[in-house]
C-alpha cells in the first residue's frame, strides 16, 4: 500500500520536471511519463485490491504537515475513491496509449504534462477531504482539461476549448465561493468537521447558499441540462483521445466529488436535483441524440445523458430515503452505470478516432471486414445500450429494482430513455453493419479499444454474478455453461460444419440433461423449444454460409436464453432471459443483407416490449421483495402490470397493432433463422402470454375484459394478416404474414382461459413449429437453390424438387387446417373452445379468417412449385439434404399428429391438468373419437377415410383411364397459339388483383403508417429543439445564470 | 421451334377403333358433341345463333367449349388463310380422339368466292381431315343443324373415321400442310 | 373548305383539286416533297387532327404509286385526301410518324402489300397480316394471283377454276348499268 | 365396418345417378329459362359416358394427374360425411366420422386439389381460376358462416344430426321459419358456392376458357365431372340439414334437395355474371347485414 500522497507528490513531480527532461529527448520523456503513469496506476490498485479483499475496511486517513483536522489539510482515501482512481488511471493510460500511437501531432511534452496534471488533478480531487483543496484540484483539472482541449489545433477544438474555459471559470468560481462563505459559516474547511456541524434542521438562509453554490458549481462540471452546450462542443471537437479521459474519468471524478459533498453538506434537496435535472438532462439527451449526424456529438450526448442518470441515481441514492437492500442496489447500480460509461464510452471514442470519420453516414460497413473492430464496436453499443449480458444491463435493472414504487413514473421516463437511447444507437449500428463498397483503415493503435473491451467484458461477468448474487436468483448451472460454450464457439470461430455440429451438440446435450423434466407449463415449453430447435438448426447448415462466424454462436445463445425463459421461475430472471433471447436474436436478423432497417424497428419493438415488462414486473414488487416470483402479486397494480407485462409478449408474438416488425424481421432475417424466429421463438410470446394469463390476470379487476380484448386482438390479427399475406410478393413476407395469423388463433386460445382453450393453444403452437418451420425451411432450401425469395421468379418448381413439393404441399394443407392432416384438430379445439364460452363474434372472425387464408395458401403453392417452370431453372436441382430431410421428417410428423393427434394432446393435457384444470376439456370416445361439448371428431377415421377413397378413386381411375400422355410444358391449349417462354404464360404476379379492388381500405398498412408518423414526428421535434443547443458562448453562460437563478428559486423560496 | 425442353415431340401413335359395345358408345358421342368453333371467317358469326334460343343446338346434345382439350367437334367456319391454317393444325391436334371436323361454307370446300386470292387455302380436307362439309356461302344455322345431323349419323354408323385417316396418313398430311406452310414454325406434333 | 383550300393555295404548290362523291370530301394532289409541310399545316392550324387512312393505288401504267392520307376533322366533319405520286420503280417515300404516329400501322400495310418503302418507320418490316411471303408484294398488280393459288393450294379438279369468275361478275356487273 | 364401405359405395352411385339427373334436369330449366328446348334431362349422363370413353388424354404432371382424384375424393367426402336420413343406418352415411366443423373443411379439399392440378397443367386461365375462386370463397363465406355460427349456437352444437333433431316437430320448427334471415344469408351464400351465376367467374365460360379445367380432357374431365355433381348434392343434403328440418326418409329427402336445386336453378337462370370484387362486395354486405339480425339475436339471447 502506498501513501497517496505520495502519488499525488510523485506526479507533480514528474509533471514539472518533464519540461527538463525534454532536453533528454522525446524518449526520455516518454519513458518518465509511462513510469510515472505505471507507478500511479500500480498504487492506487494496490488500494483498491485491498478494499476490495477486505484487507482496508477503513477509509485511509492522511495528515498532511502533521496538523490533525480540521486544521490542516488532510487526504482520504474510502472505498469508491480509490476504485475511481483505478479506472482514472487505467483510462487515461489507454489515451495516452492511443494517443501516443495515433502518429500524426506530436502532443510531447506539453500534453503530457497536462494529461499528468488532469490525472493529478482529478485524483486529489477525489482523495481531498477539504473544500478549498477541492478548489485547488478542480482548477488544476480544469486547467489541464483546457489545455488538453485545446490541444488538437484546430478550429473547432479551440473554440470548445475557449467555451470550456469561460463555463468552467463560472464553474469554479462559484465552488471558491461555497467554500469561501463555509468557512466563513462553519469555520472550518474540513469536510467532516463541517458535515458534523451541519443538520438538515438548519438548512436555510446562508447554509443553503452555500449548498446551492457549491453543488451548483459542480453540477455545471456534470454537463447538466441546459448548461452542458460547452459540453457537447468539446466532445464534437477536441481530440478523442483527451475526450475519452474526460468522458471516462474526469468526470466521473467530479461526480464522485458531487456525491459526496451532497452527503457531507447534507443538502435536503438532492433528490429534486436529481429528478429535476438529472432525469430531464437523461431524456433530453436520449432524445436529442436522434437526428445528430457527427459521431462524436452523438456519444457526447450519450454521455450527457448518462451522467444526467448518474445524478438521479444519486439522488435516489442519497436523498431517496432508500434503506437496505435497496440502497445496495442502487449502490451497485451507480457503481456499474460508471464502470459501463468509463469503459465503452471511451472505448467507442477511440474508434471514432481509429476510423477518422466524424459523418455517421460515412460510416457505411465500418464493420463488414474486421471481427476484432467489429467486437469492440458491438461490445460497446451493446453495453451502452444495456443489452445483456454486459454491465450496463445489469445496472439498469439495479437501478430500476431499486427506486421506490412511488417513483414508478421515474421508471417509466428511464426506460423511454433506454428506448430511445436504442433507437440513435442502433441506428448507428444499422449504418455501421450494413454493406457497403468504403474501404476504411485503421489509423492507430487497437490496443487500447481491446484492453477496455476486455475489462468490460470482466465487469460483465462479474457484475452478472453480483447480480446473481444480490437478488439470490437461481439460475441452471448447465445453462450458463452451454452459453459459455457458445461464445467459445464465436470467440475461436472454427470452421462452419464443426460450429453447426457443436451447435447440435450442445442443444442435444441439453435436450439430454432435461430430459426427465415433469410436463407442466415450462417443461413442455422446455422440449418444445430443444426439440424444434434441434430439428431447425439441423437445416440451417446449408444456409449459413451466407452469414458471418457468429451466426451459429448467437443462434445457440437464442435458443438457450428461450431455454433460460422457460426455466424462469421469478419474474426478473424470465426477463433477463427475455432479454438476452431479444439481443441475441436482433443480432442474428441484422445478418441478413437487406434486413438492416428491419432488424432495428425488430430490436426498437422488442426494446418497448421488453421495458414495458420490466416496468410492469417493478410494479409486482411489494415491500422487500424486489424479485417477484410467479404466485406472487401486488393487488393494487395487478392490472396495469399486467398490461404492461403482456404488452411485451404481443409484441413478440407480433399480434395486431404491434405487428408492424414482423414483416420485414422475417422477410430479411437469414433463411436458416427464419423458422426459428417463426418457429419457436415467437413462441415465447405465447408462454409468456399463459404465464401472465393464468398467474396475473385473475388478481386484476378486469380480467374477462382484458381477455376478450386480447382475443379479439388475437382475432382481428388472424383475419388482417391472413389478408396482407395474400397480397404480398415475396415468399417470405408472405409466410411471415402467416406466422403472425397463426399466432393469433393461439391468442385466442390463450385469452378464452379455460381448458379447450389452453388445449387449443398448446397444440396450435406445437404445430405451428412443425408446418410453419417445414415451409419456412423448404423456403430456405428454395431459396438457396433459386437465389430469389421473389414470388412471381418462381414457378414450376414441382418438375424439379418433387420431394419439397410434397413436403410443402403437406405443410400448406396443415397451415390451411384441412383434414385428415394435423392442422384440422388445432382449428376444431379453438372452434370448440370458442363454442364452448359462446363468444360468437370472435369465432366468426377466426372462421372467417382460416378461409382468407386460403388465398395465400394458394398462391404459396402455385407461384413456387406451379405453373410454368422458367429457363433458368431448368438445371436446378433439389433442396441440400438437411433440408431435405428437416422437411421430411416434419411432413412425417404432421401426418402421424394428423392420423393421431394424441401424440401432441397427450402433452398439452398434462399442461392443461398442471395449471389447475380438471381436465383437457375434450373427452375420447372410445380409441380415437374426440368429443366436446358441442361436437365430435374421428381423426383416425377421417384420415382412413380420406386416404381409402383416394385409393378407391385412384383404382377406379386406372380402371377406365384413356392413353394418357405426358405432354411439354407449353402444350397448352392457347387458342391455337404456340406460346413462345414459359414467361410469357405463368401467372405469377399480383395473383389477388381483383380482390385487391375489393378490399383495398383494409389492406392499405395504417398502422405502419401510424408508427412512422410518430416516429418522424418525434424525430422532427427533436431535431428542431436540438436547435436549442446554439454554439453560442453567451447563450450557454446565459442557461447557466437563468439555471443558477432558477435553482436558488425553487430551493432558497421552497417552492417544493 | 423444335425445343423438346417445351413441347412433347412424339408422333401420336395409331389408335385401334373397335371397342365392346361400340355401337352404344358411338350413339353416346353422337348424342354428346362439344363443339370448339374456330371462328376463321365470316362463318363464325353463324355460330352464336346456332347455339342460342333461334336454333338451340343443344338440344341435340351439340354445346360449346372453351377449349380444344375437351371438345369434340371443330368447325372451321370459312375461309383459312394460311396464317390461319396454323393454328387450325394446332387446334386439331390438340383435340382429344376421337375427334371430328366440320367445315363450313364453300371456301371451306374449294375456296369459294376466294378461289383464286393468293391466301385463302382451297381444299381445306387436304391438311385437316373433314367429316363434314356444309355448303353455303354462308350456311345458315338450319344448314349447319343439318350438316351436324349427318355428322351424328356417321358417328352412330361408324364412319366418322377422320381423325383416324389422319392418324393412319399423318405423313401425307404433313406433306400438303408443310408445302403451304413454308416456315413451319409449330412443334413438330401438337400436343 | 373553300376557303382552307385556297388558304393552302396560296401557300403550298396544289398540283391538282378534286371533288369526291360526297358532300364533305374534298381530294388534294400535292407534290411529294411538299407533304409533310401540308399535313403538318393541316393537322396544327386547320383542325385536321385525325389521321384515317393511309392507302396506296398501284397506277402499273404511269408506272406509279398513288399515296392516301386521308384526314378527317372532328370540328367541321369534313373529310380531305391528300394525295401523292411516287415513282413505282423506286418505291421509297419517308414516313409520317412524327405528324401522326398511328401512320404506323398504315405504313407497315402498305410496306407488306405493296412493297413501298418507308423511311424512319422502325416496323415496317415485321409481318402485319401475312406469314412467310416470299412472292412479290401481293397487291401489286403485276401479282399473278390465279397462278399462285392454282399453283399453291390446288384445285379439286372441278370446272370452277377453269372459268374465269372475274369476268362473269363484271360482264353482269356492265348489263346491270346499262339496265 | 364392411356393410358401412358397402352402403357408403351404395350412396355414392346413388348421389352421382341424382346429381348427373339435377344437372341435366338444370340445363332442361335453363333452356327453357331462355325460350329454347334445351337438351334430354339425361344429357350429362351421356355426356360423362362419352367423356369416360375418350381414346386419349394428355397429362401435364403429377398434381395434375392426381388432382381429379382429389376433387372425386372431395365430393364423396362431403357427400358421406353429411347425413341424408339420420335415423337411418344406410343413409346417415359417415357422420358419425365428424360434424359440422369437420365437414365445412373437408369440402375445401376438392376445391384444393381441383385448383393445384389446374395450376399444374401451366395454362394461365387455369390459374387465374382459382385465384378467382378463393377470393369468391372469402365473399360467400362470411355470411355462411354467420348463420353455420348462428345456428350452431342457437342449437349449442355442431353435431349434424343434432341440428336435425332439434328441428324436428312440424315444418315451423325448421331453422328456415326459426332463423328466417340466418337462412336467407345461408341461402345466398349458397349461390356462391355453387359457382353459377351470377356469381360464375370462377368458371367464367367464354371469358377464361372454361376455368380451372382448360387442359383437362376425357377420363380426368369425367372424373372432375363426377366429383362435382357428388359435391352438388352434398351440399344440397347439408343445406337441407341445416336449414329445412333434414329428412326422416329418402323421399322426403328428394323433395327437400330437389326443392334447394329449383332455388338455385331458377336465380342462376337468369342473371348475368358478376365481376370478382363485385360478388365480394355484395356478399360482404347484404347477406351478412340479413344475416347479422338472428345472429346478433342469438348473441343477445
Amino acid at each position: 500500500m502506498v501513501n497517496p500522497v505520495v502519488i499525488i507528490a510523485i506526479t507533480l513531480m514528474a509533471a514539472f520536471s518533464i519540461g527538463i527532461f525534454q532536453f533528454f529527448g522525446k524518449k526520455f520523456v516518454r519513458g518518465v511519463f509511462w513510469l510515472t503513469i505505471l507507478f500511479d496506476f500500480s498504487a492506487v490498485l494496490s488500494i483498491a485490491y485491498g478494499f476490495l479483499t477486505g484487507k482496508i475496511t477503513k477509509p485511509i486517513m492522511v495528515k498532511i504537515g502533521g496538523f490533525p483536522p480540521p486544521i490542516g489539510i488532510n487526504l482520504s482515501v474510502d472505498r469508491f475513491g480509490a476504485y475511481l482512481a483505478v479506472v482514472i488511471f487505467f483510462i487515461g493510460a489507454m489515451a495516452a496509449y492511443h494517443w501516443l500511437n495515433k502518429g500524426i501531432d506530436d502532443p510531447e511534452p506539453k500534453a503530457l504534462v497536462l494529461m499528468l496534471l488532469l490525472l493529478l488533478g482529478s485524483t486529489g480531487m477525489i482523495f481531498t477531504q477539504d473544500f478549498f483543496n477541492l478548489f485547488v484540484f478542480i482548477e488544476i483539472t480544469s486547467i489541464a482539461s483546457y489545455g488538453l482541449v485545446a490541444s488538437n489545433v484546430d478550429w473547432s477544438s479551440l473554440e470548445a476549448s475557449f467555451k470550456y474555459i469561460v463555463i468552467g471559470s463560472i464553474s469554479s468560481t462559484f465552488v471558491l465561493l461555497g467554500a469561501v462563505l463555509l468557512y466563513k459559516f462553519g469555520g472550518s474547511l474540513n469536510m467532516l468537521d463541517i458535515s458534523s456541524k451541519i443538520t438538515p434542521s438548519r438548512y436555510g438562509g446562508v447554509l443553503m447558499i452555500i449548498a446551492i453554490m457549491f453543488l451548483f458549481g459542480l453540477l455545471i462540471e456534470l454537463e447538466l441540462f441546459p448548461m452542458n452546450g460547452w459540453a457537447l462542443d468539446i466532445y464534437q471537437g477536441a481530440n478523442p483521445a483527451v475526450v475519452a479521459i474526460l468522458a471516462g474519468g474526469i468526470v466521473k471524478g467530479f461526480y464522485l466529488v458531487f456525491v459526496r459533498s451532497a452527503i457531507y453538506l447534507k443538502f435536503p434537496y438532492i433528490l429534486k436535483i436529481g429528478l429535476i435535472f438529472g432525469l430531464t438532462t437523461y431524456l433530453v439527451s436520449q432524445f436529442f441524440a436522434w437526428k445528430q449526424k457527427d459521431i462524436r456529438r452523438l456519444f457526447g450526448y450519450s454521455s450527457v445523458g448518462q451522467l444526467g442518470l448518474l445524478v438521479l441515481a444519486a439522488g435516489f441514492y442519497v436523498g431517496g430515503g432508500l434503506q437496505g437492500i435497496d440502497k445496495t442496489y442502487m449502490l451497485l447500480a451507480i457503481v456499474f452505470f460508471v464502470l459501463n460509461h468509463s469503459f465503452s464510452k471511451s472505448t467507442l471514442f477511440f474508434i471514432t478516432d481509429l476510423i477518422e470519420e466524424k459523418d455517421i453516414e460515412k460510416w457505411k460497413g465500418v464493420l463488414k471486414g474486421n471481427k476484432l473492430l467489429k467486437t469492440l464496436f458491438s461490445t460497446s453499443v451493446l453495453s451502452m445500450a444495456g443489452a445483456p449480458p454486459f454491465i450496463g444491463f445489469w445496472a439498469k435493472l439495479f437501478f430500476v429494482l431499486a427506486i421506490p414504487k412511488q417513483y414508478f413514473y421515474v421508471v417509466v421516463l428511464v426506460l423511454l430513455g433506454a428506448v430511445a437511447e436504442i433507437i440513435y444507437y442502433f441506428n448507428l449500428y444499422r449504418i455501421t453493419s450494413s454493406d457497403s463498397e468504403n474501404c476504411f483503415e485503421i489509423k492507430g493503435s487497437i490496443v487500447p479499444a481491446s484492453m477496455n473491451t476486455l475489462v468490460l467484458l470482466g465487469l460483465s461477468f462479474l457484475s452478472g454474478y453480483y447480480f446473481f448474487l444480490y437478488t439470490r436468483i437461481s439460475v441452471s448451472t448447465n445453462l450458463l455453461i452451454m452459453m459459455g460454450a457458445a461464445i467459445i464457439i464465436y470467440i475461436f470461430g472454427f470452421s462452419r460444419i464443426f460450429q453447426w455440429v457443436l451447435s447440435l451438440g450442445i442443444l442435444s446435450y441439453a435436450l439430454y440433461l432435461f430430459k426427465n423434466i415433469n410436463i407442466n407449463l415450462q417443461g413442455f415449453f422446455l422440449l418444445f423449444i430443444l426439440v424444434g430447435g434441434l430439428i431447425l438448426v439441423f437445416a440451417t447448415y446449408p444456409v449459413s454460409k451466407k452469414y458471418s462466424w457468429s451466426f451459429y454462436p448467437l443462434l445457440i445463445f437464442s435458443v438457450l436464453s428461450m431455454v433460460g425463459i422457460a426455466l424462469a421461475k421469478e419474474w426478473i430472471s424470465l426477463f433477463i432471459f427475455w432479454e438476452l433471447m431479444s439481443w441475441s436474436s436482433y443480432l442474428i436478423i441484422n445478418q441478413g443483407s437487406k434486413a438492416k432497417k428491419a432488424s432495428w424497428v425488430y430490436l426498437v419493438m422488442s426494446a418497448i416490449g421488453g421495458y414495458a415488462m420490466l416496468s410492469g414486473i417493478k410494479l409486482l414488487t411489494s415491500g422487500p421483495n424486489l424479485v417477484p416470483g410467479f404466485n406472487s402479486t401486488a393487488m393494487r397494480y395487478s392490472t396495469l402490470s399486467a398490461i404492461l407485462i403482456f404488452t411485451a409478449f404481443l409484441i413478440k408474438m407480433a399480434t395486431a397493432p404491434v405487428h408492424i416488425w414482423a414483416r420485414e424481421a422475417y422477410g430479411e432475417s437469414p433463411d436458416g433463422f427464419t423458422p426459428i424466429l417463426s418457429g419457436i421463438l415467437s413462441k415465447m410470446g405465447v408462454f409468456g402470454a399463459i404465464l401472465t394469463v393464468v398467474y396475473l390476470l385473475p388478481h386484476t379487476a378486469h380480467s374477462s375484459v382484458i381477455l376478450y380484448g386480447l382475443a379479439l386482438f388475437g382475432a382481428l390479427t388472424a383475419l388482417f394478416m391472413a389478408l396482407f399475406a395474400a397480397f404480398q410478393e415475396n415468399v417470405k413476407k408472405v409466410l411471415a404474414y402467416s406466422s403472425v395469423s397463426q399466432v393469433g388463433y393461439i391468442l385466442i386460445g390463450i385469452a378464452l382461459a379455460s381448458s379447450l382453450g389452453y388445449s387449443a393453444a398448446l397444440y396450435h403452437t406445437v404445430n405451428h413449429l412443425i408446418f410453419k418451420g417445414l415451409l419456412f425451411v423448404a423456403v430456405a432450401g428454395i431459396i438457396y437453390r433459386t437465389g430469389t425469395s421473389y414470388l412471381p421468379e418462381m414457378g414450376g418448381l414441382i418438375r424439379r424438387m418433387p420431394v419439397t413439393f410434397l413436403a410443402f404441399l403437406m405443410g400448406i394443407i396443415t397451415l390451411a387446417g384441412i383434414p385428415p392432416l394435423s392442422g384440422f384438430a388445432g382449428k376444431w379445439l379453438l372452434y370448440s373452445a370458442l363454442l364452448e364460452k359462446k363468444w360468437m363474434f370472435i369465432l366468426l372472425i377466426a372462421m372467417f379468417a382460416s378461409i382468407v387464408a386460403f388465398m395465400y395458401c394458394y398462391k404459396l403453392l402455385h407461384t413456387i412449385f406451379l405453373g410454368q417452370l422458367r429457363d433458368k431453372y431448368i438445371k436446378v436441382k433439389e433442396v441440400p439434404l438437411p433440408i431435405a430431410i428437416v422437411e421430411l421428417v416434419l411432413a412425417g410428423l404432421t401426418m402421424a399428429v394428423g392420423i393421431k393427434p394424441s401424440l401432441i394432446l397427450d402433452f398439452s393435457d398434462k399442461v392443461v391438468k398442471s395449471l389447475g384444470f380438471y381436465g383437457p376439456g375434450y373427452a375420447y370416445q372410445g380409441a380415437h373419437r374426440i368429443v366436446s361439448k358441442f361436437g365430435y371428431w374421428n381423426a383416425y377415421f377421417m384420415a382412413v377415410f380420406a386416404i381409402g377413397a383416394f385409393i378407391i378413386a385412384l383404382v377406379l381411375f386406372f380402371l377406365v383411364k384413356a392413353k394418357i400422355r405426358k405432354v411439354g410444358q407449353l402444350d397448352i391449349g392457347y387458342s391455337g397459339e404456340v406460346p413462345d417462354s414459359p414467361e410469357s404464360v405463368h401467372f405469377g404476379y399480383d395473383l389477388y388483383a381483383h380482390m385487391r379492388r375489393a378490399v383495398s381500405p383494409f389492406i392499405s398498412p395504417i398502422m405502419e403508417n401510424s408508427y412512422k408518423k410518430v416516429y418522424n414526428g418525434i424525430a422532427a421535434f427533436v431535431d428542431y429543439a436540438r436547435r436549442f443547443y446554439t454554439g453560442d458562448l453567451n447563450t450557454y453562460a446565459m442557461w447557466v445564470i437563468i439555471t443558477l437563478s432558477f435553482i436558488f428559486y425553487i430551493f432558497y423560496k421552497g417552492v417544493f | 421451334m423444335k425445343d423438346n425442353k417445351y413441347f412433347l415431340d412424339d408422333r401420336p401413335e395409331k389408335i385401334s377403333y373397335s371397342e365392346v359395345w361400340q355401337k352404344f358408345f358411338n350413339w353416346a358421342r353422337a348424342k354428346s358433341l362439344w363443339v370448339v368453333a374456330y371462328g376463321t371467317g365470316c362463318g363464325s358469326i353463324e355460330i352464336p345463333p346456332m347455339v342460342t334460343s333461334r336454333f338451340d343446338a343443344e338440344r341435340f346434345g351439340v354445346s360449346n367449349v372453351g377449349t380444344p382439350r375437351q371438345a369434340d367437334v371443330l368447325i372451321i367456319s370459312g375461309y383459312l388463310a394460311v396464317k390461319t391454317l396454323k393454328r387450325v393444325i394446332r387446334v386439331y391436334e390438340q383435340m382429344q380422339s376421337p375427334k371430328y371436323v366440320v367445315g363450313l361454307g364453300a371456301c371451306t370446300v374449294n375456296g369459294g368466292m376466294y378461289y383464286d386470292s393468293y391466301n385463302t387455302v382451297n381444299l381445306v380436307d387436304q391438311y385437316v381431315p373433314i367429316d363434314v362439309f356444309v355448303a353455303g356461302c354462308m350456311p345458315r344455322p338450319e344448314a349447319i343443324l343439318a350438316g351436324f345431323a349427318q355428322l351424328m349419323k356417321k358417328i352412330k354408323e361408324g364412319r366418322a373415321d377422320g381423325w383416324k385417316q389422319y392418324l393412319d396418313n399423318l405423313d401425307k398430311y404433313r406433306k400438303n400442310q408443310e408445302k403451304v406452310i413454308k416456315n413451319w414454325k409449330i412443334p413438330n406434333y401438337n400436343w | 373548305m373553300e376557303q382552307t383550300i385556297k388558304k393552302l393555295e396560296n401557300i403550298f404548290k396544289i398540283v391538282k383539286k378534286e371533288k369526291g362523291k360526297r358532300e364533305n370530301l374534298n381530294i388534294l394532289e400535292v407534290e411529294k416533297d411538299s407533304l409533310h409541310a401540308v399535313l403538318s399545316y393541316l393537322r396544327d392550324n386547320e383542325s385536321f387532327k385525325h389521321l384515317a387512312l393511309v392507302s396506296c393505288v398501284d397506277w402499273i401504267e404511269d408506272n406509279k404509286f398513288q399515296l392516301s392520307y386521308i384526314l378527317w376533322s372532328y370540328q367541321r366533319r369534313v373529310n380531305l385526301i391528300i394525295k401523292i405520286f411516287i415513282d413505282r420503280d423506286k418505291p421509297e417515300f419517308k414516313t409520317i410518324m412524327n405528324l401522326f404516329p398511328q401512320a404506323e400501322v398504315y405504313e407497315r400495310e402498305i410496306k407488306e402489300l405493296y412493297g413501298v418503302n418507308f423511311e424512319g418507320n422502325p416496323t415496317q418490316d415485321e409481318e402485319f397480316v401475312l406469314e412467310d411471303w416470299d412472292q412479290i408484294p401481293p397487291m401489286r398488280r403485276d401479282f399473278d394471283t390465279l397462278k399462285y393459288s392454282n399453283e399453291m393450294f390446288g384445285d379439286r379438279d372441278s370446272e370452277v377454276k377453269k372459268t374465269n369468275i372475274r369476268k362473269i361478275i363484271s360482264d353482269y356487273t356492265d348489263e346491270w348499268r346499262r339496265k | 365396418m364392411w356393410y358401412k364401405i358397402l352402403y357408403g359405395l351404395l350412396v355414392v352411385v346413388g348421389g352421382l345417378a341424382y346429381g348427373l339427373l339435377l344437372g341435366g334436369i338444370s340445363r332442361k330449366i335453363t333452356a327453357r329459362l331462355h325460350g329454347r328446348r334445351g337438351p334430354t334431362v339425361f344429357q350429362n349422363y351421356i355426356d360423362l359416358i362419352k367423356l369416360i370413353r375418350k381414346k386419349t388424354a394428355i397429362s401435364h404432371g403429377t398434381m395434375f394427374f392426381l388432382a381429379p382424384m382429389f376433387r372425386l375424393l372431395g365430393g364423396i367426402g362431403v357427400l358421406l360425411l353429411v347425413p341424408i336420413v339420420t335415423k337411418s343406418a344406410i343413409l346417415s352415411n359417415f357422420s358419425f366420422g365428424g360434424d359440422l366443423i369437420v365437414v365445412l373443411y373437408f369440402m375445401v379439399f376438392g376445391c384444393l386439389g381441383m385448383a393445384l392440378g389446374a395450376a399444374d397443367s401451366g395454362h394461365p386461365h387455369s390459374a387465374l381460376a382459382p385465384t378467382r375462386g378463393l377470393a369468391q370463397m372469402a365473399g360467400y363465406e362470411l355470411p355462411f358462416l354467420i348463420s353455420v355460427i348462428g345456428l350452431a349456437i342457437a342449437h349449442n352444437t355442431v353435431s349434424l344430426g343434432t341440428l336435425v333433431s332439434a328441428q324436428q316437430g312440424g315444418i315451423l320448427h325448421w331453422n328456415l321459419f326459426q332463423y328466417p334471415f340466418l337462412s336467407i344469408a345461408g341461402f345466398i351464400a349458397m349461390l356462391g358456392m355453387y359457382m353459377a351465376y351470377p356469381f360464375s367467374v370462377v368458371m367464367a365460360p367464354q371469358e377464361i376458357a372454361v376455368g380451372p379445367p382448360t387442359e383437362y380432357s376425357s377420363t380426368f374431365l369425367s372424373f372432375m365431372f363426377t366429383g362435382r355433381s357428388l359435391f352438388g348434392v352434398g351440399k344440397y343434403v347439408l343445406f337441407m340439414d341445416l336449414f329445412l328440418g333434414g329428412a326422416t326418409n329418402l323421399l322426403e329427402a328428394f323433395v327437400k334437395t330437389f326443392a334447394i336445386f329449383l332455388f338455385v336453378v331458377f336465380i342462376t337462370g337468369v342473371f348475368p355474371r358478376y365481376r370478382t370484387e363485385q360478388a365480394v362486395k355484395f356478399f360482404w354486405t347484404y347477406p351478412v347485414v340479413i344475416g347479422l339480425i338472428d345472429f346478433i339475436r342469438i348473441f343477445i339471447k
